[in-house]
């Protein structure tokens, strides 16, 4: 028999594949599943170290939208053109098959798929008699998170992320500079952090968090918050969309039947500040069992796993943000109240042109080169040491645009 | 002094005893009663110490996504394995060093022990390759020397102030007696360093098992440890301060337990050489 | 019991271990080296060759180089102090009759036996997490404000969390040295007038020296090696607060994946390493021979 | 001044009744031994007049004060151990000026007094050196040079010399000796070298199991032991007993009587036997007579110059007026 | 069979001449001493005949063979260390078995042999303790009969008695004796202990710093030293050696007369003297007399019953042919 040895990240859809897989394994009696389950950063660690040396430990491994790109130019994944036709490739959304193909090839197939939004407590909203639009822009989100803050019982207006790190607080800062106007680099791939849209995104989010927010919000990250929100210690929660149904989730959830969702807030400018990611499966070349891999990855990512779930879950809890067929079944819209708001999210974001100026990346969260997390990560310390007051707003610009120019320079793309 | 300590001072001194040690002592109960408590009320505010509903509910869950036994029965073999490795090197070098002391053993020992200043990360990439040449990337073996490697030179330093306390007379006694240098070392030694062995080898099995850098990049799941059980879980969505608790508390009760029974030759054998 | 032939036996016996850490040592020695002198990205496998000193250069000159220097010898330090003044605390107390000493002695080593990720993530969600740890609702009692440890005190809060790890052993091995020390002495001393204080600093303390360079010279080994605990608790940050040499490693080979600038860093750090091996192994050479 | 008075003193650790209650008394300036077999509370009874153990019955008075419950430092005693227990991360200079700088004493005082301790030690050119690299003799000068420099009341010395090789130990008892008759300070000195105890004492304290058998100077338990233990702990070789028909005809269950008392002939005497090993040292030679049919093998003394062989048969006489004579509880009649 | 001859064996450590090249005939059934100062070389030598160290030079004969580069398992010899070099992990009777076992002997003649030694050695019922159970002394039999069950054409002793107090000394120092009676096989015995190789040696070796002073039966030593150190060496308490012109007066540089060739009279005699420390020991008396104008103090022995006091002045006489005399080298002449 084959063993394939699949490398996953440890969130809840990704452990629900886990259990369900004896239906993939019926089907498939010489296939063996091997799982490696892993927090994000040490799966991403484990899973690039062995790709790049062609260590071939991996034959499907869990991926996003930014690594596939990246790694799909250099050779390292299958191209995935073959599935077949009971596939229906064509159903995946189209921004994220996008942001999963180079030149038009695709190398990994959506698990799930991600925007960001707002997330609200309706209860706590009418208290304070405000009220959040459903494209609500960022003095909007000021107002209500001002008005809704009370910190002497426990509630803060907003949760933000503030940890450290690419995938955490500098995923969100992008999206709101984003909306700001700022941009990461110019065409020149010069770095822009000297920019004034920077200085007004870095002012606003130290505003919010320091005067709505949590306390310690330096190092809450996605989970921190969801936590957070489910005690119903936030009044706001701007994050992915998956948290949707989370916090939704009677069960976990102490506030499920308070949740309002509004798109990512703007201001004006004609971006929103929402994001788009994917958890992907992709094959690596090194793995010694293409075929068999692409049949899991096929299934994993199906209707027909879809309905595997719905069938033993409940449509709230099937992977969202993948296909389009899912958006179009009633008994999810149903099911998933921030369903429509999450499609308009992913439809919002654009990976190609994710600012309103010009640049020369793609990504709309991040930039789709090699060098990006470890600048992504620098600059988001910079960001969370502003949020832990050790810096000011100048400082921490200055220093992420020293370091950018460093790293850029030393990358050789800046001549 | 033997005088007769007056019970209120015994009393003060157990009094500030064990608050120390169960200050001490408090996150690690912290996390075993939060592995038995539903997931809200592992962040109950305020705290809820006795009076919850426990459950076993978080250890089910985390059995139910990971097969614990595996990376238990990994972690088994690397540690005890890489230590009975390393002793089995470390017993005739260290016999070396105590009983033929050259003008340069001092400065060999502090070498062995300076190896251990390598930066690992920094060479995380060359090791990676090599194992990936030999093909030993996953695999117990690669591992076991691995840690067997790192863990070397404590063990040759523990074993050879152990050594140093045995008379040489005792040797030569064997020697006399006719005894070959295998059974001087096999029969004679070895029973009589029996202690000192002992600890060398629990603090080595302890270390091995609590490595965390090696066994999470060097394994995917065949040889993959207990660190890998915990790098799963160290922050998943949603509330999971209890299955990390339950997690954390399966990952570190066997060595807790293998440490609170053997802490007698633990101790008596933990010295370095800073005891003469 | 220098015979040639035992002399012949010896080298025999003590060339399999020598050899092998040498090996141990020399290859990834070489291996670091010679990366250290390439550009090597393990996500550019195609730009790679030959670029002199650019690695050393990169890594020295990155921003966040010299206060990682800096917090590395505050991290060591502030371990080595916490652990060796409390250890001297404990295992004073501990020596002394009390009730249930073997239960004391049990709890006071558990910490040492707990693997470094568990006592990380312990650390910090349960009990430096500012809105759900333990720390915070313990703050909340009194009334005040709860302090967010591992933003506004980031190395403070590692020092602490690594020193909870390493407190046992420091205790350990003062308590076995304390034990040590003969009753004689310290009833010399009392015949000669000096109350319990003055025993403590004439005579207990001077007796703990040779235990005291042990446990810095071992802890100090490995402290130096430590970024796990940073990586989980505070990812070096806020800001470059709480990253130290290692961590800057770190960063460069797995976060980066720059191979390259990572084994430039190693070597940087092997020196600095070994001329604090130096320091260290004079003073330890000097009081294991004494 | 230094007298010591010990009334009814007892001392017991858990169960065991170490010492069951004594008294004895020791003058100001006199140089006391205390001998016994190991374990027999030597130690126990110089630790308690030292306060280093507390007392659990009766009462310890030092120059007329009841110090029972004073503490060690505030008793006016100095003590020098077995094991010498110098401080080995101090100088020799250091070690000695410790107690003088626990007295708070100006360091110019200080150093006066160590130097003239040292003078009188002969350790002047050791004063810089650490205990590490002195010899077994000279530690334990230092450690009486600490004892000396706090000129207390009383010296307490347990076992002193029991870790120096035989030539060292001779020398320094009479170091010892010699600084008693210098200083004139009382000496408690514990040991169980009948050697040391016959020729440094003023006075010996004949201790078996925390009782005392016998109190007297050197000679008077040589002489007239009043017991039969003491009659065999004092002397070497041992003395020698007789029981049985032997000792009847002495109007005595035992009799006793030394090595150096007999006198060997090799045609007459009163006991015959025949010679078993000798040892010859030269100065003297001892014969072990066997098969006396006085049911033990007898040791004799005889001069360096006689020479007898294993084997020969021998007569023996004992001095008449030498002989000592035991009841049936081992009382001296 | 145990003959063993040294012929220039030589021994250096690194820089250190600890033994110059020294030739030694030791005869089978010897019963051989090597005495000497601390540090001169003594273990050395024994340990050079025991092979656990190499020579430097010269060449050693065991039983004609020559053994130079033989291993010591080989050398058919047993040795008998100063700390007993017990197996402490294992049972008397495996300890005594040890040597066979590693012989290969079939079981039941280990056992045979080893009941067979514990019987010669009064070890019949510890064979099952382990040695942390047993006293000094039965330790130290224990190591001996360890020895035996070799049956070694030699024994060699490097100072077995030293850790045992001094009853305990007297006692193994017969048996040790009484065993070389029996076996007749040849031992030699290193000590310091002057009263131990007086008693025990058939040939004493005196050493100092490595070189042999003299060889010789031990009365030999004692009545006629070849120079004045085997005359210091030999002899308890040590010999007065008085130089200058009462020497010359003997027609030597250096004359010699011990404590006991010495007789005391209060009112008569040839030197004259005050009385200074005086040690009783019941059965003697020795007295050390000063000022006497001779430039060093006299020891003398008397008997138990004289009875002189510190500042008496006395008159001394030596037995005028108990006088050592020596030249200027320190030869006898
Ligand atoms: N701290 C203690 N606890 C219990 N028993 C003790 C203690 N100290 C001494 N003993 C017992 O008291 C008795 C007397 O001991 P001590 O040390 O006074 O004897 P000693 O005459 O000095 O012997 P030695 O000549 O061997 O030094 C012994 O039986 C010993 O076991
Ligand atoms: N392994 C060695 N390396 C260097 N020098 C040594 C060694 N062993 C002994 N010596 C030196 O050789 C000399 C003789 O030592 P040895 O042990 O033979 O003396 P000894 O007569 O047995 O003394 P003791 O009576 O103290 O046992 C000493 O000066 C000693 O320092
Ligand atoms: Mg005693
Ligand atoms: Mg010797």
């Amino acid at each position: 028999a084959t063993t394939l040895t699949i490398a996953t990240v440890n969130n809840g859809d990704m452990v629900r594949m886990q259990g369900l897989t004896d239906a993939f394994t019926e089907q498939h009696p010489d296939i063996e599943l091997e799982w490696v389950t892993l927090e994000e950063n040490v799966l991403r660690q484990n899973v690039t170290t062995d790709i790049a040396t062609s260590g071939g430990q991996y034959d499907v491994i869990t991926i996003g939208t930014y690594e596939v790109p990246i790694w799909g130019k250099q050779g390292w994944l299958v191209p995935l053109n073959d599935l077949p036709a009971e596939y229906d490739v064509d159903d995946i959304l189209p921004p994220i098959r996008a942001g999963l193909s180079v030149d038009d090839t695709l190398f990994a197939v959506p698990f799930y798929g991600e925007s960001s939004f707002v997330m609200y407590r309706k209860d706590l909203a009418e208290a304070a008699g405000v009220t959040i639009p459903d494209q609500p822009t960022w003095d909007d989100i000021k107002a209500a998170a001002a008005a809704m803050n009370d910190p002497d019982n426990g509630i803060y207006g907003i949760c933000l992320r503030g940890k450290a790190g690419w995938g955490e607080n500098t995923a969100f800062i992008t999206t709101m500079a984003n909306s700001y106007g700022a941009r990461w680099f110019d065409e020149n791939w010069q770095p822009q952090f000297d920019s004034p849209e920077w200085k007004a995104t870095i002012t606003d989010y130290l505003d919010l968090m320091t005067n709505y927010g949590p306390p310690g919000a330096s190092s809450n990250g996605f989970n921190e918050n969801l936590t957070l929100f489910q005690q119903g210690k936030c009044g706001m929660w701007i994050d992915a969309t998956v948290a949707g149904s989370f916090v939704t989730d009677p069960n976990n959830s102490t506030v499920a039947d308070q949740v309002g969702f509004a798109l990512g807030p703007d201001s004006g400018q004609g971006k929103r500040a929402n994001w788009l990611w994917a958890w992907s499966l992709a094959i690596p070349s090194s793995s010694d069992a293409p075929d068999a891999a692409k049949q899991f990855v096929a299934w994993a990512t199906s209707k027909e796993y879809t309905e595997l779930v719905a069938e033993n879950e409940g449509w709230a809890n099937v992977p969202p943000g993948t296909r389009t067929s899912l958006y179009e079944n009633q008994e999810y819209l149903a099911a998933a109240p921030f369903a429509q708001m999450t499609i308009d999210s992913i439809n919002a974001a654009d990976p190609n042109s994710p600012t309103v100026q010009p640049v020369p990346y793609t990504g709309v969260q991040f930039v789709a080169i090699p060098e990006f997390q470890g600048i992504g990560t620098a600059v988001g310390q910079e960001f969370s040491a502003a949020l832990a007051g050790e810096k000011t707003v100048d400082e921490a610009l200055a220093a992420a645009q020293e370091l950018a120019v460093q790293e850029m320079t030393t990358a050789g793309y800046i001549q | 002094m033997s005088r007769a300590v007056t019970p209120a001072r015994k009393t003060i001194n157990t009094v500030l005893a064990w608050t120390v040690a169960l200050i001490l002592f408090f996150p690690i109960l912290w996390t075993v009663l939060t592995s038995f408590k539903p997931e809200p009320v592992a962040v109950a505010s305020p705290p809820v110490f006795l009076n919850f509903d426990w459950t076993l509910k978080n250890y089910y869950d985390v059995e139910r996504q990971r097969d614990y036994f595996d990376y238990f029965l990994n972690s088994v073999i690397i540690s005890l394995g890489s230590t009975v490795l390393g002793l089995v090197l470390a017993v005739p070098a260290a016999w070396s060093m105590a009983f033929v002391p050259g003008r340069r053993t001092k400065d060999l020992l502090m070498w062995m022990l300076s190896t251990k200043m390598m930066p690992a990360v920094g060479v995380l990439v060359p090791i990676y390759l090599i194992f990936r040449t030999l093909g030993l990337l996953d695999s117990r073996i690669g591992l076991t020397v691995v840690l067997m490697l790192i863990n070397l030179p404590i063990i040759v330093w523990m074993l050879y102030t152990y050594f140093r306390e045995i008379p040489g007379e005792i040797l030569e006694a064997a020697r006399m007696d006719g005894a070959t240098l295998s059974s001087e070392i096999i029969y004679v030694l070895t029973p009589m360093a029996l202690p000192g062995i002992a600890s060398t080898f629990l603090l080595n099995v302890i270390l091995a098992w609590n490595e965390a850098f090696w066994t999470i990049n060097l394994t995917v799941t065949d040889a993959a440890p207990l660190t890998k059980f915990i790098a799963g879980f160290s922050s998943p969505q949603g509330l999971f301060y209890a299955k990390l608790s339950a997690a954390s508390t399966m990952a570190i009760a066997p060595i807790l337990v293998l440490g609170w029974f053997s802490q007698r030759q633990l101790v008596r054998g933990l010295t370095f050489g800073a005891v003469k | 019991m220098s015979t040639q032939a035992s002399r012949v036996a010896a080298r025999a016996m003590l060339s399999p271990t020598v050899l092998l850490l040498l090996i141990w040592m020399i290859v990834p020695l070489v291996l670091t080296l010679w990366f250290s002198f390439q550009r090597y990205n393990l996500l550019y496998p195609d730009r790679s060759g030959f670029i002199g000193l650019s690695n050393y250069l990169n890594f020295v000159s990155a921003p966040a180089f010299w206060g990682a220097i800096i917090n590395t010898f505050l991290l060591v330090g502030g371990v080595l102090l916490v652990t060796v003044v409390g250890g001297i605390g404990i295992a004073l107390l501990i020596d002394q009759p009390i009730w249930g000493q073997g239960i004391v002695r049990i709890l006071v080593i558990s910490p040492f036996f707990i693997m470094p990720p568990v006592a990380a993530l312990v650390w910090k969600n349960m009990f430096f997490n500012p809105t759900n740890g333990l720390f915070a609702e313990a703050f909340k009692l009194i009334e005040l404000r709860p302090f967010d440890f591992l933003g506004q005190a980031p190395l403070g809060s590692i020092i602490m969390i690594v020193s909870w790890e390493w407190l046992p052993f420091a205790t350990l091995i003062l308590l076995t040295a304390l034990q040590s020390l003969s009753s004689e002495q310290l009833e010399a001393a009392e015949m000669d007038g000096a109350p319990p204080v003055k025993r403590f600093w004439f005579i207990m303390l001077p007796h703990l020296a040779r235990a005291i360079t042990v446990v810095i010279l071992i802890e100090t080994i490995f402290l130096l090696g430590i970024f796990g605990e940073i990586l989980v608790t505070t990812n070096g940050g806020p800001g470059t607060s709480s990253t130290t040499l290692t961590y800057l490693v770190y960063k460069e080979a797995l976060l980066d994946f720059d191979a390259g600038t990572a084994a430039a860093g190693g070597v940087v750090a092997v020196i600095l390493a070994n001329i604090v091996a130096v320091f260290l192994m004079r003073a330890v050479g000097r009081n294991l021979d004494a | 001044m230094g007298q010591i008075t010990l009334s009814g003193v007892a001392k017991r650790f858990g169960e065991a009744q170490v010492i069951p209650p004594l008294d004895l008394e020791i003058q100001d300036g006199e140089f006391v031994v205390f001998v016994g077999p190991s374990g027999c509370g030597k130690s126990t009874l110089l630790r308690l007049i030292a306060g280093l153990e507390d007392t659990t019955g009766g009462r310890i008075i030092i120059d007329g004060r009841d110090a029972t419950g004073v503490s060690p430092a505030q008793r006016g005693l100095a003590m020098v151990f077995q094991s010498y227990a110098l401080y080995p991360h101090m100088s020799v200079r250091s070690n000695i000026a410790f107690p003088l700088r626990m007295a708070g004493l100006p360091k110019a005082e200080q150093d006066r007094k160590v130097e003239a301790a040292a003078k009188v030690l002969n350790l002047t050119s050791y004063l810089d050196r650490r205990p590490g690299q002195l010899s077994g003799g000279q530690r334990q000068r230092v450690a009486i040079g600490r004892a000396i420099v706090r000129e207390p009341s009383a010296f307490l010395f347990d076992e002193p010399l029991s870790n120096l090789d035989a030539a060292l130990r001779v020398g320094m008892r009479m170091e010892i000796s010699e600084l008693h008759e210098k200083l004139r300070t009382t000496m408690i000195y514990v040991t169980h070298d009948q050697v040391e105890a016959m020729t440094m004492a003023d006075k010996i304290v004949v201790l078996n199991a925390g009782r005392i058998e016998q109190v007297g100077s050197p000679l008077d338990l040589y002489r007239s032991p009043r017991n039969i233990f003491v009659a065999g702990f004092i002397g070497s070789p041992k003395m020698n007993l007789i029981s049985g028909p032997e000792a009847q005809r002495f109007g005595a269950h035992t009799i006793g009587i030394r090595p150096e008392h007999i006198s060997v002939h090799p045609t007459m005497g009163e006991w015959r036997g025949i010679v078993g090993v000798s040892e010859h040292l030269g100065s003297d030679t001892f014969f072990h007579v066997q098969e006396t049919g006085l049911g033990a093998a007898l040791t004799v003394r005889a001069g360096g110059e006689v020479s007898l062989h294993h084997g020969d048969t021998v007569f023996l006489t004992p001095e008449p007026d030498k002989i000592h004579r035991f009841d049936q509880s081992g009382l001296r009649l």
